[in-house]
């Protein structure tokens, strides 16, 4: 059965410096608290893996928490670049980012490897790209029937995945629905999992769409209200979509970025 | 109705919906792709499926999505997967007619690039936000229309980094890589219409939108661009198309 | 768009001769009465494919449909034996039936293999059994990362599979829940499907713990309320647990299994 | 409680239960593993998680289900997955705890059939079922519990067709094999309790029913049976268990 933890002790017991850390959602139900707390713990060293490392990770990165990223989209979604990513990758601020570079099919076949406890994956993918040029971890691997070579990629294990979800209930059995991305995949691939709610509740009443991740394939629970602001919890929360636009002054500067993380995670109370 | 009534992206917008037939199945992206597929649905294709890559099937959403992962598509979607399931039994083995690009340069054999511009890839002049879905949705989708505004800049020769893959080097290359779908049949731009030449598989010009030369398309193209034989002229925007394309501008915020 | 067609219109279209057939369903929702209609329609020589060839394979073995078995559990639930299809096994009757035999983990692979355009799955099985010495389609497959050895089995293409749901819209998107078992991979698996339904409904409320297949992803859906019979349909009817008890002694005997067949199949009202 | 008040099959069944730990993973099959993980889930281990192979996680039938795909399963469970799922997500990256396997032979290494006995594969004397769910529950759950009535017919030395992998030919063949689980710890019969010799991976006399001699076991197995130093004898059912026991059973018309 998953621990019922606080955010802060969530972290400190789950995050550690050097850790291969993916932090998942797609668009919606994106643990951006998590994130936060990252930063106000001061982790370093971290490999930051997620398929669209959007503002979430562009603040990791400003916040010099991250040394490496696997990840196959970077982008602020209907905006534009992210500057924290595209300074750490083009001049090294806060500190170098080594890159590993994936397609979606990609991540998202490797999470399943991870989850299927299977050593890689295969796909038809990358072939005639210059992906295969610059990302080692890309293979192939011929069919043993037809003797067609296809793509090989290898599984993605990360030591913890964090994910933001709707609801759990006391044993710590995590209720998420809408737009379910790969978080169910990126949670078993892990090695430890740290999951955040809106709810904590007695009973998780079934709603259509959902998955349902059981407690005891979950480490840690974490009751955080608004814990994807600005991405959103469907049925809690809408999308603040004004703050990714104005992510995009904010994180072009080094010092109104530094100021930003000072007042909004730095100086936040941490959740209790 | 004259150019100066409509703007040239909304000229792209309905050029780009036009290309899409009912019925047809739609791997869709955020900004005009998800425009103009929305365009299309409310105009003359309102039985076309639109797929979006956060794993709405079948979405019908009543305003612009915002994002790729707007509730407003997981609410209207015939149904919700999973991300892998999305790629996996839905991209991956061809069921999908039509895939959306657009792209921060495009060379002459319609290859993509949204990964790095100048430099090296380890140190780029400029850093993109990289592949998502683009590699698989050019490899497997039925055909592909590009989407992206003309310049030198971006029209050019050989992409700096092959992101996703259109004709390769040219004829040949998509059988010889065993690419299942059919490639970029047709980019859309601000300026017109370029397809693949069916011999040596280098876009042409082959429409200009109405008022456009053939002289700008040329202006705005970084290799020596061939031009069909007349190249025909697209019709302007109808009045209703261009009332549907601005009412459904107005159900939202987005930028484009 | 799927086609709305009577069941003996969709089977007498999509089911031919000599065809590779998948009929699924896990103990739940089995298309019984389209396996009636394939034998009413007399076809001949078809590969049948099928996890768990339980009563619906016994009838269809004995009423003499079949050359070959695809599967990986043969016998009748919860009762024991399936006798006409060890009658066929052991005695070629009423023809013979060449095996091809796999597990649960590797059927369920082939058919998400085949539903994702691979042609072929990667599983951890097989290993150290007898298998592999008598199924020709057990091969393996190295890990180009680790260099583990890993089982590979060919995709599973069926020329059609037909399930049974609870619900179909009019533009054929079919709606199925409770335990869903691996239809949605063997319809996505098949170049041809038709689903049998319970209902055709103008809309399709939605139901946790859904599947849905979109209509343009089904080639033809036939209204056949019932259909799963003596098998079940959540929410629509239960299990006929007499039957399948009865069924032993029905199929132990040739001639009466002649009889039944004759009587409750051959004789029964093609339904409209 | 005297021997004549419970039959050996319910020893058997109350053997099995005993062997669960409450708040473990347990993937059960229908037939006496079914009901010996309900009767535990009844009586010591109320937080036992039950796993079906039709997708079911988690359920918490409140009577006996009479199918692997029972209602009963998906309208009680956490959550109801895909069979692919159940096998790929679920078993075979060795979440569960225990797996339950029932066969039709078994050898002095805890190999299973349940395949073909007799003549040649093409050509069997009997046909099994086949392996189903089995290979894979016994070569990647951390522990296996077999459940069999013994008799020289099913306890033999060499099993004719290795449907699912014991220790296979002895120490170090489920390494040798990549097999990532334990292996079967215990086999439960109604007459007692096996478990393989930590040296040499042969399946042991451990325990006895009340009532059942060594000379018994040793006249039920085809290989000559060692036996452990001073096989225990099993504490008979509890009138608790018992009670429990009928009670599931009655709710059910179940033959097993």
């Amino acid at each position: 059965m998953a621990k019922i933890v606080s955010l802060a002790d969530g972290i400190a017991e789950l995050v550690h410096d050097g850790d291969v850390v993916a932090l998942e959602g797609f668009t919606h139900l994106i643990p951006f608290a998590a994130g936060h707390e990252i930063i106000r713990q001061g982790r370093r060293g971290l490999t930051l893996v997620r398929m669209t490392p959007d503002v979430i990770y562009d603040q990791l990165i400003g916040a010099g928490c991250a040394s490496r990223l696997v990840f196959s989209w970077g982008g602020n979604p209907g905006v534009g670049s992210l500057h924290r990513f595209r300074d750490a990758v083009q001049h090294a601020w806060p500190a170098p980012l080594e890159l590993e570079e994936h397609s979606h099919a990609g991540m998202a076949n490797r999470y399943v490897a991870g989850a299927s406890g299977l050593p890689f994956a295969v796909l038809r993918g990358y072939t005639g790209t210059d992906l295969p040029r610059h990302t080692a971890t890309v293979r192939t691997v011929d069919c043993p029937f037809t003797g067609e070579t296809l793509t090989a990629l290898p599984a993605l294990r990360p030591d913890v995945t964090v994910v933001h979800a709707q609801r759990a209930d006391r044993a710590g059995n995590v209720q998420l629905w809408g737009i379910t991305g790969v978080q169910k995949e990126a949670v078993l691939a892990a090695r430890r999992s740290l999951v955040t709610v809106e709810e904590l509740v007695d009973e998780l009443t079934p709603v259509p769409g959902q998955v349902v991740l059981p407690g005891w394939a979950v480490t840690a629970v974490a009751r955080v209200p608004g814990g994807a602001h600005p991405s959103y919890a469907q049925g809690y929360s809408v999308r603040d979509n004004d703050f990714y636009r104005d992510w995009d002054a904010i994180s072009r500067d080094r010092d109104a970025f530094r100021a930003w993380i000072a007042r909004h995670v730095l100086a936040t109370e941490v959740p209790a | 109705m004259s150019a100066a009534d409509w703007s040239a992206d909304e000229m792209m917008t309905v050029a780009a919906a036009r290309q899409l037939r009912d019925g047809t199945v739609c791997f869709v992206g955020i900004g005009l792709p998800s425009t103009a597929a929305n365009l299309a649905r409310v105009t003359h294709a309102p039985g076309l499926v639109l797929v979006y890559e956060s794993g709405c099937l079948g979405a019908k959403p009543d305003r612009l999505p915002l994002s790729i992962g707007d509730g407003v598509l997981a609410d209207t979607a015939d149904a919700v997967v999973s991300v892998p399931e999305v790629f996996n039994y839905w991209l991956q083995p061809g069921r999908i007619d039509v895939g959306f690009l657009g792209a921060a340069q495009l060379d002459r054999h319609g290859n993509l690039n949204t990964t790095v511009i100048g430099g090296s890839y380890a140190d780029p002049s400029v850093r993109l936000p990289g592949a998502g879905g683009a590699p698989e949705i050019a490899a497997s989708c039925g055909e592909v229309v590009v989407i992206v505004r003309q310049s030198r800049r971006t029209f050019v020769d050989r992409v700096d980094f092959v992101t996703s893959v259109g004709y390769g080097a040219g004829p040949g290359d998509r059988a010889r890589l065993g690419l299942r779908g059919g490639g970029p049949r047709t980019v859309i731009t601000d300026l017109g219409v370029l397809e693949p030449d069916p011999a040596t598989r280098e876009l042409t010009l082959t429409r200009l939108h109405p008022g456009v030369t053939v002289a700008q398309a040329r202006a705005a193209t970084g290799w020596p661009l061939a031009v069909a034989d007349g190249p025909t002229t697209n019709e302007p925007p109808t009045p209703a198309e261009l009332a549907a394309l601005r009412a459904l501008r107005a159900t939202s915020g987005a930028t484009t």
